[in-house]
């Protein structure tokens, strides 16, 4: 799959390379600009994660990440996120070639796919809080909750976005703002799915470590 | 230049014009160090920014459009060799202050002990809401902004704080530390000459903060044993009730000492902020799989 | 259940005639100007043509106007803080007691970091950098006004708690434990993190959308390196703001978590830990002192060539400093609290890479020096304020790497030592080169230039001033004074700061020539009037009318080389070329006016009042209304308009006979 | 505005090599990306829980298995590759992800050496071990 060499070869000789050839066409302006945007969310995450790794071990006398976590839970809310980005995917592949049918579909399996993921956060928190192991308990378990939380409501805009965009789709059909707007909400989701696999790693996996 | 040149001589009338009471009048090896330290670092840089400063003024005016004798070279724009030149003047010149700071930084690191022949006294140093707590552990006496010392001695601080940080000053002593809740720092100091040293806190902590101010009283060491002996006959003790009241917000609080101080009670100065297994705690967290 | 939170009538400190005449002399003068404004039927103009553009240059002069405003209410902190310690020595208390005396350096500080030098420096960004990129507009123009609108409600936010309320009382850092509900119960820390955090989403939106603007949208021709030297400094200060900003916005809402929700990130017990802030501050905040200072750079290695009618030497060393000091900014804030405790190696270890960074701005410095070598200057205004910079800026850029080495900085730390020093490289960097920008560029925004002899005695006012104002400060330093004293007990302190009290005043005197330079110079207009290029320039700005029609360029210029200006220039001298008489115009698309950052702005500013005062239920109306906002805007259908091919060659038209004229 | 074959937003899935010909490639890209993540994520859950793996490892074997995770969703869900019009995207990933390093390990090392060195004698941490 050598992108680069496929490219090439449509390209004219009089042609000024990219970075000559004037304002890039909005499409590309717009991805990019999400794609910084999306890199500076990964920064705000990183202070997050760096603040709980920092407080990780902070219990307080509290309960710790080994008496808390459940790795079935975890294991299945991973599961919704990898199979929404697939299907978020086939979303994608669906607009490009302007299917209508498999577009609605596969943006009703991932919006699902997402809702089910959310729930089963909710249902963890909730069950945290129950036992007396909320956010104010300690140190640790501010982090956790803010940390994780943060990913979840990013989620959850995730999920208002894509159900915006398919009220657009439905209203106004699929033209050129509409599929770059579905862009950049692929492009989101699946970086959402990147975080998530640092906070399964880091939170879920080596929290249950010691 | 000339505001060059006015700064230079700025920093210089401080220097020489005897300001006394400050960084440029060292008292104790620590802070002697230092400011031998900020000179050697000043000269360097100066010996590169001075020029720069005549060379800009001096440019400029040559240069100016009037000047017929200036020759226009509309084309200079780039010069390989100026351009080694422009990266490498800087690059030495902190090639030698980095030097100096990384080797300054071990030397003169807050927690290194003072080599001396003299057996450190200790002092636990609290901050509170706004004053200063001095605990002689080993003398079993304290003090309340007010500090003596013995003079030829190294002072061995531990610091920690009642609740908002602070931080621990004497600039004729040398280096500042902050004072944190449920924290110990260290410092070393020392006073060689006896004499009469302002302390404060550098590090703004709220209302009283200006008042936060106490003395160092350095004196010869049997001065030192008598004053530790009269203080030990007046006053009442420090224990938790008395702590109580003294850790209540106050300013402008006026010297005064303690008969005695009851054991474990910085401890329990620090520990009262924490509420146990903190990250603190963890010097080595060493990760142990739970058995299945 | 109070329908209102917190906020009752103590709120507003009726018995603080300090405060209460200030608020009230600024609520006159707001009355006064928008009551000027409706009487004379201004309000749809400046709806129509200002609060709902999306065009970069009113943006830009937008953010400008707002930093002056600004810089007027961080001047008056700056004085009563001055006057305040002229006065209180030994027992004397002066006449602001601490806990407006805290508010006071609390307030100057975040105003004139974030909302004046930031919005000033922004703006001159917005103004310039699309002119010298050759093309119409930002990336996303309707995003860069919400951005404004985002960081005026910041402002707004600040100044409203001057009447209701306070402001923080923590310094304009808010370290905790200090800044937590424990030690701060009162509602100043709220305004600050809210402030904060509103104008900081604005920052980030401003930050990616330049990003965008200088990476993806340049004149045909134009390679990176092509670009001029404003627009590399530009990317490299929006790539700070968009890896930096993020970061403070979570350290903010960590505390807010702290202060709203009882979590214990910051907190003294529950294994909270305040040393974490202060990490995780000095991650933003050490880039941001480069956010606010490269811009600067790029405007000085602008106005030294132009003046001294050379290209800039060294073009490629100064991009390759450019990128190494937005890289290095990144590997030093440890500096910032050497005297935490840390080990000999952490701090040796970050001592040198701060110091690392002097090597690249040295050679900055040295190529301002060799562009003036050989070169012809005009000394007009812009570059007597670089000269300044660039005498007074190696002085502050030195007593920062003294501070660089760790035992030096064991004695200087939260000294007057420090606070001399970043005035020294702010004023003598970053307010230097905003005010060698705003002479630069004006004759470009207005048509118009500034009266060049106000501008000197205002230059030359502020230059002597600053010395008198801050040099005692290094010296006081060194004798032992830390900053953030309401008032002290050494009495020979005292000269000194009387010398610094009158520094400020010939500061004052500076500023007071600043007003009277505009105000002459709008008076004067017509004698004043410039063309395209005042100053032989050499950039692409300087290739259109001034001011620019909406669309900048009738067509995008073709770029070949880097002075794309310059060189054409010297090209039609030689060729003899001239535009052909009749060209042809191509109708052109521009982004339509939008109210979405207004609107935005409005319920920003409901949300952030509510949430300081814990008026929940506001909050949340506030909340759904961005929301909305949001939707409609993503639901509107005409995005452009078209401008007529024959409005177009009527105004090149109009522009060619005035050029000829 | 000039029409450019050769510089991509990142995620771009129109970009991928043979799109026009159906989307049957696109679909095989997804998949294989789909199939590479479930194996990786895992294995990264059976290291955590084995008991076969020296203890010391694991924390860096799990941080391996993420990294990898993250680049297999780079390529093949959000379609970033080496590129010459791929160029900028990958550019600012780099200072990205440069960044996300320097703020996770350096706060992370400098609060360690702080921590470190504010330990409390030993007798005091026993004490405040058992309120
Ligand atoms: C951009 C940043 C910036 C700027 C420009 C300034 C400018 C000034 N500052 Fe500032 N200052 C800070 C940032 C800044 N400061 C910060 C961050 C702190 C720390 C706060 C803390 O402790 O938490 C601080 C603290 C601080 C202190 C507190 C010291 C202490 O803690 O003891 C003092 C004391 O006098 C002071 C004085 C001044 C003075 C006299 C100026 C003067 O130079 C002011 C100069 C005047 C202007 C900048 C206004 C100019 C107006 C115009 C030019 C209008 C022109 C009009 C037209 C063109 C139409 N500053
Ligand atoms: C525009 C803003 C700005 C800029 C550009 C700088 C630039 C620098 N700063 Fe400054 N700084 C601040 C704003 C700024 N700073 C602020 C606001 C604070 C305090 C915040 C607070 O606590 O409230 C601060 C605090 C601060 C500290 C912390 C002190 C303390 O709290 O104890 C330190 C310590 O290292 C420091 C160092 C430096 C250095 C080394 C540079 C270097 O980048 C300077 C480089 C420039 C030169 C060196 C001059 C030109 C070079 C040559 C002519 C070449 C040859 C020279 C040499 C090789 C020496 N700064
Ligand atoms: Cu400071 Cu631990
Ligand atoms: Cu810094």
């Amino acid at each position: 799959m050598n992108i680069a060499v496929a490219v090439d070869e449509g390209r004219h000789e009089a042609r000024p390379s990219a970075s000559e050839a004037g304002p890039a066409t909005k499409r590309i302006v717009v991805g990019y600009g999400f794609w910084v945007f999306l890199l500076s969310d990964i920064v705000m995450f990183s202070a997050f994660f760096a603040a709980y790794a920092v407080l990780a071990h902070a219990t307080a006398g509290g309960p710790s990440g080994v008496q808390l976590f459940s790795q079935p839970s975890v294991a299945i809310e991973t599961g919704c996120l990898l199979a929404s980005s697939y299907t978020c995917g086939l979303m994608s592949l669906a607009i490009g070639s302007r299917r209508f049918g498999v577009t609605y579909l596969a943006a009703l399996v991932t919006f699902l796919l997402g809702a089910a993921f959310l729930a089963l956060e909710v249902r963890e928190f909730m069950g945290m809080i129950a036992v007396g192991a909320g956010p104010q308990r300690s140190a640790f378990l501010s982090a956790f909750f803010t940390l994780v939380g943060c990913h979840g409501l990013h989620v959850a805009a995730g999920l208002v976005w894509l159900a915006v965009m398919m009220a657009q789709v439905a209203i106004k059909g699929i033209n050129a703002t509409v599929e770059r707007r579905l862009l950049c909400f692929s492009l989101f989701w699946h970086a959402l799915d990147i975080v998530w696999v640092w906070l399964f790693t880091v939170v879920y996996l080596m929290g249950v470590l010691s | 230049m000339r505001y060059g040149l006015l700064a230079v001589v700025l920093i210089g009338a401080a220097t020489l014009g005897g300001c006394s009471d400050g960084v440029l009048d060292p008292k104790g090896p620590i802070a002697l160090a230092e400011r031998q330290i900020l000179f050697n670092a000043l000269g360097i840089m100066l010996a590169i920014v001075i020029p720069v400063i005549v060379a800009t003024l001096g440019v400029g005016f040559w240069f100016r459009a009037s000047n017929k004798r200036a020759r226009y070279r509309p084309n200079f724009a780039y010069s390989g060799r100026l351009e080694m030149l422009v990266w490498s003047i800087p690059a030495m010149t902190v090639f030698l202050v980095g030097g100096v700071a990384w080797v300054g930084s071990h030397e003169l690191n807050p927690r290194k002990p003072i080599e001396s022949a003299v057996k450190p006294l200790r002092v636990q140093v609290a901050s509170l809401d706004w004053k200063w707590l001095f605990i002689y552990p080993d003398e079993g006496v304290a003090s309340v902004n007010y500090l003596a010392i013995p003079a030829g001695t190294p002072v061995s601080f531990e610091l920690t704080s009642s609740g908002v940080m602070n931080s621990f000053f004497v600039p004729q002593l040398g280096s500042q530390i902050y004072t944190m809740a449920g924290m110990v720092t260290r410092l070393h100091l020392q006073a060689d000459q006896p004499g009469s040293y302002r302390g404060m806190s550098a590090q703004y902590s709220g209302e009283g903060f200006a008042d936060m101010t106490f003395n160092v009283e350095a004196v010869a060491p049997d001065k030192f044993s008598e004053w530790v002996d009269a203080t030990r006959s007046v006053g009442v003790e420090l224990n938790g009730t008395t702590y109580a009241e003294l850790a209540k917000p106050s300013t402008k609080v006026a010297p005064f000492t303690y008969r005695a101080v009851a054991p474990g009670l910085f401890d329990s100065i620090i520990v009262s902020e924490m509420q146990s297994d903190d990250a603190m705690c963890r010097k080595n967290p060493t990760s142990m799989r739970a058995e299945k | 259940m109070n329908l209102l939170g917190k906020l009752d009538w103590s709120a507003i400190p009726l018995d603080q005639p300090i405060i209460m005449g200030a608020t009230g002399g600024m609520v006159l003068v707001i009355a006064v100007v928008l009551g000027w404004i409706t009487l004379k039927g201004y309000v749809p103009y400046l709806w129509h043509e200002w609060i709902t553009s999306v065009d970069h240059k009113r943006i830009g002069i937008m953010y400008i106007i707002l930093a002056l405003i600004m810089l007027l209410r961080g001047f008056a902190d700056a004085l009563m803080m001055r006057g305040q310690q002229a006065v209180a020595a030994g027992g004397a208390q002066g006449y602001l007691p601490p806990e407006h005396f805290d508010q006071i350096f609390s307030a100057h500080g975040t105003i004139m970091i974030f909302f004046m030098a930031m919005p000033f420096v922004i703006g001159m960004m917005n103004f310039a950098v699309p002119l010298q990129l050759g093309v119409r507009d930002m990336a996303f123009p309707t995003l860069n006004s919400v951005a404004l609108g985002l960081t005026a409600s910041g402002i707004l936010l600040t100044n409203v708690s001057l009447g209701v309320g306070e402001f923080a009382k923590t310094g304009w850092v808010a370290y905790p434990p200090l800044s937590e509900l424990q030690y701060s119960p009162g509602v100043g820390v709220d305004y600050y993190l809210w402030a904060l955090q509103i104008s900081g989403v604005g920052t980030l939106m401003t930050g990616i959308n330049f990003v965008a603007t200088i990476l993806k949208t340049r004149a045909p021709g134009m390679s990176l390196m092509r670009m001029p030297v404003f627009c590399w400094t530009s990317l490299a200060a929006n790539l700070l703001i968009v890896a930096a900003f993020p970061v403070l916005t979570a350290t903010f809402a960590m505390l807010l978590l702290d202060r709203y929700l009882g979590f214990h990130f910051f907190t003294t017990d529950a294994g909270g830990n305040p040393m974490m802030y202060i990490n995780l501050f000095w991650v933003w905040g050490h880039p941001e002192v480069y956010i606010l200072v490269l811009p600067a750079f790029g405007i000085f290695s602008e106005v030294v060539s132009t003046f001294s009618g050379k290209p800039l030497f060294g073009y490629r060393s100064m991009v390759a400093a450019t990128m190494a000091i937005c890289v290095l900014s990144f590997f030093v804030w440890l500096h910032h609290f050497f005297t935490m405790g840390a080990s000999a190696n952490v701090n040796g270890f970050f001592g040198v890479m701060t110091m690392i960074i002097a090597v690249p701005t040295g050679v900055k410095v040295f190529n301002w020096l060799f562009t003036m070598y050989g070169g012809r200057i005009r000394f007009t205004v812009p570059i007597l304020w670089s000269i300044g910079f660039m005498v007074t800026f190696v002085i502050g850029g030195m007593t920062g790497v003294l501070m660089a080495v760790p035992p030096a900085d064991f004695q200087l730390h939260n000294s007057l030592f420090l606070i001399a020093h970043f005035h020294n490289v702010i004023i003598g960097g970053t307010v230097f080169g905003l005010m060698a920008g705003y002479n630069y560029w004006f004759p470009k925004a207005f048509g118009f230039k500034l009266d060049e002899r106000w501008g000197r005695v205002s230059f030359w006012c502020w230059l002597i001033g600053f010395y008198v104002a801050f040099m005692p400060l290094y010296a006081l330093g060194l004798m032992g004074m830390t900053r953030r004293m309401q008032h002290y007990d050494v009495a020979s302190w005292q000269p000194w700061l009387v010398v610094a009290a009158v520094g400020v005043a010939i500061i004052l005197v500076g500023i007071v020539a600043q007003v009277i330079q505009l105000v002459v110079s709008i008076r004067n207009r017509e004698q004043l009037k410039v063309t395209a290029d005042p100053w032989n320039g050499r950039t692409l700005e300087w290739a259109t009318a001034s001011p620019p029609p909406a669309w900048n360029f009738a067509a995008l210029p073709q770029v070949a080389d880097l002075d794309a200006l310059w060189n054409r220039k010297q090209r039609e001298r030689t060729q003899q070329t001239q535009a052909p008489k009749d060209r042809k115009f191509d109708p052109i698309e521009m982004p339509k006016n939008s109210a979405t950052g207004f609107i935005t702005a409005f319920f920003a500013v409901v949300t952030g009042f509510a949430m300081i005062w814990h008026i929940w239920w506001m909050a949340g109306l506030g909340a759904i209304g961005i929301f909305l906002t949001m939707l409609a805007f993503a639901f509107r259908d005409e995005e452009e308009v078209e401008i007529p091919a024959e409005q177009i060659a009527r105004f090149e038209q109009a522009h060619q006979a005035e050029i000829t004229a | 505005m000039t029409d450019m074959q050769y510089d991509r937003a990142p995620g771009d899935a129109s970009a991928l090599p043979d799109v026009e010909q159906g989307t049957s490639s696109g679909l095989l890209v997804y998949t294989i990306g789909l199939a590479l993540a479930v194996v990786l994520t895992a294995m990264s859950f059976w290291v955590a829980n084995t008991s076969l793996l020296w203890i010391g490892g694991v924390s860096l074997g799990l941080t391996v298995l993420a990294i990898a995770q993250m680049g297999i969703h780079l390529v093949f869900f959000l379609h970033v590759t080496t590129g010459p019009d791929n160029t900028n995207n990958v550019m600012a990933l780099a200072f990205g992800v440069l960044i996300v390093v320097l703020v996770v390990v350096g706060s992370l090392l400098i609060m360690a050496d702080l921590n470190d060195n504010m330990m409390l004698p030993a007798e005091l941490m026993n004490l405040h071990m058992q309120r």
